[in-house]
């Protein structure tokens, strides 16, 4: 539960905290911080137009889509608390959640029957079907070390210790990193600020959304920001109690955003026939986790 | 005696190999069946008189008189040109005639059994592959039928080699002969002499797949 | 016994009375004897189901010797599976085939192979003498090839009809081989023999004939590589044949492995990852086939493939399991299979009713000229839309439930310090989700391109819905996806008796504390999935409620400024899965036809892809072609010249009188260099 | 009994032979039926009881007898059909109807001689009766069938004589003279091997110019394919089982001799081969009835595999032809109807069936599932059970090969099969088809439902029948 709040309340500045960054670095003062979400709720307060070929598919896709991402969240837990769903394998729930909500967002993009929409959201599907396997096999790493099959258990028994373990951490942050920039269409995979709809990758997809509908997919961009964060900060918890937890979940979300924002200001984004096989590339690094893990586990000796 | 006819009946095998002409194998054929009226003669001697005559009757009726003749009607009525058209060169046929003769021969020392004459069946299964080998490299129908005279002459040679003990085996061959000449010589000048105007093997090829 | 008595009757009166009824008749007297067999057997069914074992002990012939009928858990299982699919598919069949009412004797032959199809089935999940069940297996793939040539008017139908009639006839020849092998041991038909014969043998034994049986049903199955008649037959037949031929038919395969894993004492951690291995592949290459077809119901017939091999996985797991004696793994390995078999029969019977909806309608299956029907056939969408997110596997819907169980045993085998064990795991843990996202590519772009956006090509006449008739028995299919997506721990529960027959090879006990804990852990997934579907509900409803008062307004999809949109601006399905396409194309055969576009003034360019199997030009193709080289190198044999035919006996008779001699020769030949 | 029935026969046959009055000919030919009927239920009764010296009904031949008069009802009915819808004259009527009984009877008569000799002399009448049956359409197609026919079998029967005469050496090594099998049997362990082997491989040779079998099977094909369908019927079943009685007798002989293995290396040669020489052919024949006729060298060859593997295989191998002969029966009576719906017997002009002719495509594509030993087919229980006498004898290879073999004869016959049944004909003109009444195909239905009933639950008397066939083989 209180992880579920603390990630609601980090989606609100997340965003601002990326642009701040971005603004900073390119020597400009910026928005405020709470400016991306001011944006949101502008939008939920406009009309909308629809495009004459959508169907319901088109109106129905945001709303499963937010309810997807929240009930994602859910399922994350902080430190040894657990999140509000909580069983073995939740986390197998999390990734499939996630799965429902980028179908409907696919099948929304093809409903407008338009020549950009259906591009992004062919990028969108395949960038997002090669990054499974990465999260799957880190979870399967780490469940081989605790011997857990679930968030809450999984994170609450990880512990560093040997130089190993680091490393591990070091990648396994890396990955989830990554995958969280997958999912949420960021650089290096895809800039947001594009303005040529054949180069978009999300953006493309929600060309035809406004209104309450662009609101929802944005702040649920937002909430998956947090959401990733948080499971990045799960990773260097362990079982404090929780005036240590809440402190270091902000900080690392913090460093998460701000990280994201250096990123997007000194990289360019990869090719975006190159995609594919980068992301592909983080399963190698998921089972390079693995074999870590027989290591520290002596499977080697 | 038996021998030396028998050593006379090979001769004329290696002579119809070389044989041009279709009279040559129609005089070849007379031969022979004479030839086998005389091995028979003295082989049978002591068998009963009826079967004896039956065999007599037979070889130089039937085989002597009898299907040279009927052969050269054929002939004549269906005007079969005189050449025996072989695949091959009467050299050629001459060298395998008598590899096939030597081969039985070398064969034939695989026999130990004394009660079985070796020379009967040396010359039986030479006439026998002999007489296959005539019907498989001639050219035309009539030379296939006489092929098959030359294999009943093999077949009566070989049926002699256990005439006395069992002479219903001889008459049965007997049998065999009249029936088949008859048949296929019957078929022949009734039916593929007016279908086919020159009979000819390459006409008789449409059934295929 | 009454019942047996009863269930044949009733077979032989419908076939009787078929050929002399009219065509409305045939149909009703076809549901109504699918309908009462189904309920005869399903009595037999719940009753092992549910703990009593059925045991009959028919004389049988001379030549067959006694036939035991038995029916334990597993065979229950099955036979429900069947009866459900096969009532469903009878009644939407009876709407589908009224297009075709001219055909009266064709309906005839269709309704009769219809019933025999699904009696044999039942025969098959029920007969345990070897003779019996082969001979119940034989008709089952003969009525099923007559069901599938019903349009035989199209030559690609025939062609695909023999196809599966040859491969059928290879798996049976392999079972022949593998029932021989044990009949000559033990001189028995029954299958008691076999775990008699593989008891005494070696575990090696056990494996080579497991394998065998396993090649056997793996053709049924549809496991690659022997899945090359799959994607053919599929498309041919009509779409209720194809929704029962995906749903039941090629799952008898699947209840042949179990059966025989049941069966045989073998090495089951080697046969257990040789089942894995074979079904990653299965799985990957099933979904990486059936994303770039056009052809919807040939797309459809690949994720079958694909979803054998999620079964596989699941079957592997369990054999791993059970030579590991990790009782957690083998329940919830053969759980997940088993739930997995129930659910794809499900989801895949609703999705070739739907294109058989939509073939009704727009009289074409290629994708490429579909799209914009999900507005005139609203039923049929939606439907096809839950079918579609069920074979993703995604929540709240069933194929969730049976692949969360998979993955449960993925993680459950991930123990212990065996290297083998882990990397198979891995393996299955690489595979699992890269299937899942490609099934998703893949129903993404199928939904997506024939229910969404604008039509690709103009049609006769508008796509109507379809009648009522047809959407009933989906709706029915509709309401266990959800029940199964919502509700798992009832179906969890109806499958302990089932896997206790698995658990109980390695452990004396009948039901596991595990299977407690994994119903607990799968009645949270249903709870959360309806949670899932009340927030969502929610957040629509909220939005709803704020959107009312806004203005909407109707307009263009956004062209990039362009304002007339037509239809051929749609992303096509090819498009879509384009950059897919490049990725994958080196392990794929796709022959492309290209026209370029050139010069000042250009005129029509175009291109077109045309997917072919790689699996099946390799194996089936190639070989074919040298065999038929091979062949034709002999046809000289029969060439029409009597000397030729004269010839044949003299060489014959030469050669089998002089080879042995010459051989003797030339041996005494080496014998004396030898001395020397 | 026997000598009343050969003294009939052949009398009735003369009859036919010199009548041209059709009703006189319906009885003659009845008269023919009742008599052969009788006889059979006859000789059943007087099992093994031996007449004439030369003939003893033995469980072989009293199989193969009732085969044999099961078949010849309905090939006398659809001979009529046959020739009523050809307008025939009276003449080449009367010689078929003449043949057709001369044909039957000596079959019969050389299913139930016991002595090698007498066999031999009703092949030899067969092969002269069977001629004149193929010579029925007198063009020069089919005089060249029967040219080849007559050719082909005259040299095969010699082969078999040189084969007796050297058994008669052999024999006369053991000190005996009595060509019976009985006596055959008797002696054969005292058979000199040297003539036993060269009688072995030449009566083998020739009986396989009636069986069908490599090497001599060829100028049966033509011969199946230009007899008029009826003839060809008797010719693919009935007249096969000669050839099979001829080397099934001898092989017994063999079997108890030193030969044996020796000898079942030929049989085995010439069985692979024989199903090799079909598989090519029935991929490549474009012609129903020689497909037919090929499909018969290919059960021909199972049957010898059976022989060859021995132990439960005899049994299947002698089930196998008697149902094989059922099967090749009423397929080829039906290619009789198909013929006379698209006057033609090649593959290209054939088609649709199913719409022409509902209840013959039926047939068709039951007598179809049936030769290719598919279930419910008596044959799949008999090949099932010759492939485990085969892996039993440890041919594996041979096993593998062979359903390699049969798998791909499945598939050409069922492409032919299915082009014929489904695919629409090419400038096949519909107008003016001839309606074939459902009530035609009626003892094609029956044939085929025997083939059922006793492959799948034979009753006592028929197995005990095999049984007492086959029990002078090694067990």
């Amino acid at each position: 539960m209180i992880s579920f709040i603390l990630i609601i309340l980090t989606s609100l500045f997340f965003s601002g905290i990326i642009i701040r960054t971005k603004s900073r670095t390119s020597g400009r003062k910026g928005p405020g911080l709470f400016q991306p979400v001011k944006d949101i709720i502008r939008l939920f307060k406009k009309g909308a137009v629809y495009s004459k070929t959508t169907s319901f598919i088109f109106q129905a896709a945001p709303s499963i889509y937010y309810a997807s991402i929240l009930m994602a969240i859910m399922v994350i837990p902080l430190g040894e608390y657990r999140g509000i769903i909580s069983f073995e394998g939740d986390f197998v729930f999390f990734a499939y959640l996630l799965g429902v909500g980028k179908f409907f967002m696919i099948l929304a993009a093809l409903d407008t029957g338009s020549s950009f929409e259906g591009m992004g959201a062919s990028r969108e599907a395949l960038f997002s079907m090669f990054a499974e396997p990465a999260f799957f096999i880190l979870m399967g790493s780490f469940a081989l070390l605790t011997g857990h099959t679930s968030f809450q258990e999984i994170f609450a028994s990880l512990h560093f210790g040997s130089y190993i373990s680091y490393i591990l951490g070091v990648l396994a942050t890396l990955v989830l990193a990554m995958i969280a920039m997958v999912e949420n269409s960021r650089m290096p995979f895809d800039d947001p600020k594009t303005h040529l709809e054949l180069t978009m990758v999300h953006e493309v997809m929600i060309l035809d959304n406004s209104g309450f509908d662009l609101g929802l997919i944005l702040h649920a961009t937002n909430l998956k920001f947090g959401m990733y964060g948080a499971l990045i900060a799960n990773l260097f918890m362990g079982s404090f109690p929780l005036y240590l937890t809440i402190p270091i979940f902000l900080g690392i979300q913090l460093l998460f955003a701000v990280s994201i924002g250096l990123l997007e200001s000194f990289t360019a984004r990869f090719r975006m026939n190159h995609n594919a096989q980068y992301i592909l590339a983080l399963s190698s690094v998921s089972l390079l986790i693995f074999l870590g893990v027989l290591l520290m586990l002596g499977q080697f000796s | 005696m038996t021998n030396v006819l028998l050593i006379i009946f090979t001769i004329s095998l290696l002579y119809l190999g070389i044989a041009h002409r279709l009279l040559t194998y129609i005089k070849i054929l007379t031969i022979q069946g004479v030839l086998l009226f005389g091995i028979a003669f003295i082989e049978l001697i002591e068998i009963n008189a009826v079967n004896l005559t039956f065999v007599l009757l037979e070889t130089i009726v039937i085989k002597a008189i009898a299907i040279p003749l009927f052969l050269n009607y054929v002939m004549k009525r269906n005007r079969i040109t005189r050449d025996a058209e072989p695949f091959l060169p009467n050299f050629v046929s001459l060298i395998l005639i008598t590899l096939i003769v030597i081969t039985t021969f070398i064969l034939s020392n695989a026999i130990n059994d004394a009660r079985i004459s070796k020379i009967y069946f040396v010359v039986a299964i030479s006439t026998l592959f002999t007489g296959l080998y005539i019907i498989v490299t001639r050219h035309k129908l009539i030379t296939h039928v006489m092929g098959y005279l030359v294999i009943e002459n093999g077949v009566f040679i070989l049926s002699l080699a256990v005439g006395n003990e069992m002479p219903v085996l001889v008459n049965l061959g007997i049998l065999l002969d009249i029936f088949a000449s008859v048949f296929l010589l019957g078929i022949f000048v009734n039916r593929i002499g007016d279908v086919l105007k020159d009979a000819d093997v390459d006409q008789l090829k449409s059934l295929k797949d | 016994m009454a019942i047996i008595a009863a269930f044949i009757v009733v077979i032989l009166l419908a076939v009787a009375l078929i050929p002399w009824m009219n065509v409305l008749w045939k149909g009703v007297i076809t549901v109504a004897a699918v309908c009462v067999l189904a309920l005869l057997s399903s009595i037999i069914a719940a009753g092992a189901l549910s703990g009593n074992h059925f045991e009959q002990l028919f004389r049988g012939s001379a030549i067959t010797g006694p036939i035991p009928v038995r029916v334990d858990a597993l065979s229950g299982f099955f036979m429900l599976i069947i009866n459900f699919t096969f009532i469903t598919g009878a009644f939407y069949g009876l709407q589908y085939m009224k297009a075709y009412r001219k055909q009266s004797t064709d309906i005839s032959l269709h309704g009769i192979s219809f019933i025999l199809a699904q009696a044999s089935l039942l025969a098959i999940c029920v007969l345990q003498n070897s003779i019996a069940f082969l001979i119940a297996w034989e008709i089952m793939a003969l009525s099923s090839f007559i069901l599938i040539i019903f349009e035989h008017g199209k030559r690609e139908t025939i062609k695909a009809g023999i196809n599966f009639l040859i491969q059928s006839h290879i798996c049976i020849m392999l079972l022949t081989l593998a029932f021989i092998w044990v009949a000559m041991k033990k001189d028995s038909y029954d299958f008691r023999a076999i775990t008699l014969f593989t008891a005494s043998g070696s575990l090696l034994t056990g494996v080579a004939l497991f394998l065998c049986f396993f090649m056997g049903f793996a053709i049924k199955a549809g496991f690659v590589p022997f899945h090359t008649w799959l994607p053919y037959a599929h498309p041919a037949a009509p779409a209720h044949i194809s929704g029962i031929m995906s749903g039941v038919i090629i799952k008898i395969g699947i209840y042949g492995i179990l059966r025989m894993l049941l069966l045989i004492r073998c090495d089951y951690l080697l046969v257990g990852y040789i089942i894995l291995f074979v079904a990653v592949i299965t799985g990957i290459y099933g979904v990486m086939l059936a994303i770039v077809q056009h052809n919807l119901k040939r797309l459809l017939a690949y994720h079958s493939i694909e979803n054998i091999g999620i079964i596989g996985i699941g079957i592997g797991l369990g054999c791993i399991g059970i030579g590991k004696e990790n009782n957690v793994l083998t329940f919830l390995g053969f759980a997940g299979a088993l739930l997995h078999t129930l659910n794809h029969s499900l989801f895949k019977s609703l999705l070739f009713y739907g294109a058989g909806n939509v073939y009704q309608s727009a009289h074409t299956m290629d994708i490429e000229k579909l799209g914009g029907l999900g507005k005139r056939m609203p039923h049929s969408s939606v439907l096809f839309l839950v079918a579609s997110l069920a074979i993703c596997g995604l929540p709240p819907f069933n194929g969730f439930v049976s692949e969360f169980l998979i993955y449960k045993g993925v993680f459950s085998g991930l123990q212990g310090s065996d290297k083998l064990l882990l990397s198979g795991i891995v393996g299955a843990l690489f595979g699992l989700p890269l299937i899942g996202g490609l099934a998703m590519l893949c129903f993404t772009k199928a939904y997506g391109t024939v229910f969404l956006g604008r039509a690709r090509h103009a049609p006769d006449q508008l796509p109507r819905e379809a009648g009522a008739g047809k959407l009933i028995p989906m709706y029915a299919v509709l309401l266990l996806i959800i029940g199964i997506g919502l509700f798992p721990q009832i179906f969890i529960t109806a499958l302990d008796r089932p896997l206790a027959l698995f658990t109980g090879i390695n452990s004396t006990a009948g039901l596991l504390p595990e299977a407690g804990s994994a119903g607990n852990t799968i009645s949270q997934v249903g709870t959360w999935a309806l949670l899932f579907l009340l927030l969502a509900g929610l957040v629509f409803w909220i939005r709803k409620k704020i959107t009312a008062l806004k203005p909407v307004t109707p307009g263009n999809t956004w062209g990039c400024g362009y304002t007339g949109p037509v239809e051929k601006m749609q992303y096509t399905a090819s498009s879509f899965i384009r950059s897919y396409r490049k990725l994958a194309e080196p392990l794929l055969l796709i022959h492309k036809k290209k026209k370029e576009i050139k010069e000042v003034f250009p005129g029509d360019g175009g291109q077109e892809t045309h997917p072919y199997d790689k699996a099946e030009a390799w194996l089936i193709d190639y070989p074919l072609q040298r065999l038929k080289g091979f062949f034709n190198r002999f046809t000289f044999l029969q060439n029409g010249n009597l000397q030729f035919y004269i010839l044949y006996g003299v060489v014959f008779i030469t050669l089998v009188l002089i080879v042995p001699l010459v051989a003797d020769y030339l041996l005494s030949l080496v014998k004396f260099l030898n001395k020397l | 009994m026997t000598g009343i029935y050969l003294a009939g026969a052949f009398g009735i046959s003369g009859f036919l032979f010199f009548n041209r009055s059709r009703v006189i000919n319906y009885l003659l030919v009845s008269a023919f039926l009742v008599l052969q009927l009788g006889f059979t239920i006859y000789e059943y009764l007087h099992i093994n009881k031996p007449e004439l010296t030369y003939f003893t009904p033995d469980a072989l031949g009293i199989l193969l007898l009732v085969t044999l008069t099961i078949i010849s009802i309905p090939a006398m009915y659809h001979s009529y059909m046959y020739l009523g819808s050809k307008q025939d004259n009276p003449g080449h009527t009367a010689i078929y109807f003449a043949a057709m009984v001369a044909l039957l009877t000596s079959v019969s008569a050389a299913y139930l001689s016991n002595h090698i000799a007498v066999t031999w002399i009703f092949v030899e009448l067969t092969t002269l009766s069977a001629s004149a049956l193929i010579y029925h359409r007198r063009n020069n197609r089919s005089l060249e069938g029967t040219w080849k026919y007559v050719f082909v079998c005259a040299i095969s029967i010699t082969l078999v004589f040189i084969g007796i005469l050297f058994l008669s050496f052999s024999l006369s090594q053991a000190g005996a003279d009595d060509l019976s099998f009985s006596n055959l049997l008797r002696k054969a362990p005292e058979l000199n091997q040297f003539w036993l082997r060269l009688a072995f491989i030449f009566i083998f040779t020739g009986f396989t110019a009636k069986l069908g079998l490599v090497p001599m099977y060829t100028a049966g094909i033509d011969a199946k394919d230009k007899a008029p369908s009826p003839a060809g019927a008797l010719m693919s079943s009935v007249l096969m089982n000669v050839g099979f009685v001829g080397i099934f007798r001898f092989y017994t002989v063999v079997s108890h001799t030193t030969v044996h293995s020796w000898a079942n290396h030929i049989i085995l040669i010439a069985a692979l081969l024989s199903i090799f020489v079909a598989t090519v052919y029935m991929t490549k024949v474009k012609n129903i009835k020689r497909m037919f006729a090929y499909s018969s060298i290919e059960h021909a060859g199972l049957v010898m595999l059976g022989l060859v593997a021995g132990g439960v295989g005899y049994f299947a191998a002698v089930l196998h032809i008697i149902l094989h002969a059922f099967i090749k029966a009423s397929l080829f009576f039906q290619q009789g109807q198909i013929y006379r719906v698209y006057q033609s017997k090649s593959m290209y002009d054939v088609g649709n069936y199913f719409k022409y002719n509902l209840t013959g495509s039926m047939v068709m594509l039951l007598g179809f599932f049936f030769a290719t030993a598919m279930p419910p087919s008596g044959l799949f229980i008999t090949e099932f059970m010759m492939f485990r006498s085969l892996f039993e004898a440890g041919y594996l290879w041979v096993l593998v090969v062979v359903m390699l073999l049969l798998t791909v004869i499945i598939w050409a016959f069922g492409k032919n099969i299915f082009k014929l049944l489904f695919s629409a004909p090419v400038a096949f003109k519909e107008e003016g088809v001839e309606k074939i009444k459902p009530v035609e195909s009626l003892s094609q239905f029956i044939l085929l439902g025997l083939v059922v009933y006793l492959g799948l639950n034979p009753p006592q008397e028929f197995l005990h029948l095999i049984r007492e066939a086959i029990k002078n083989l090694p067990q």
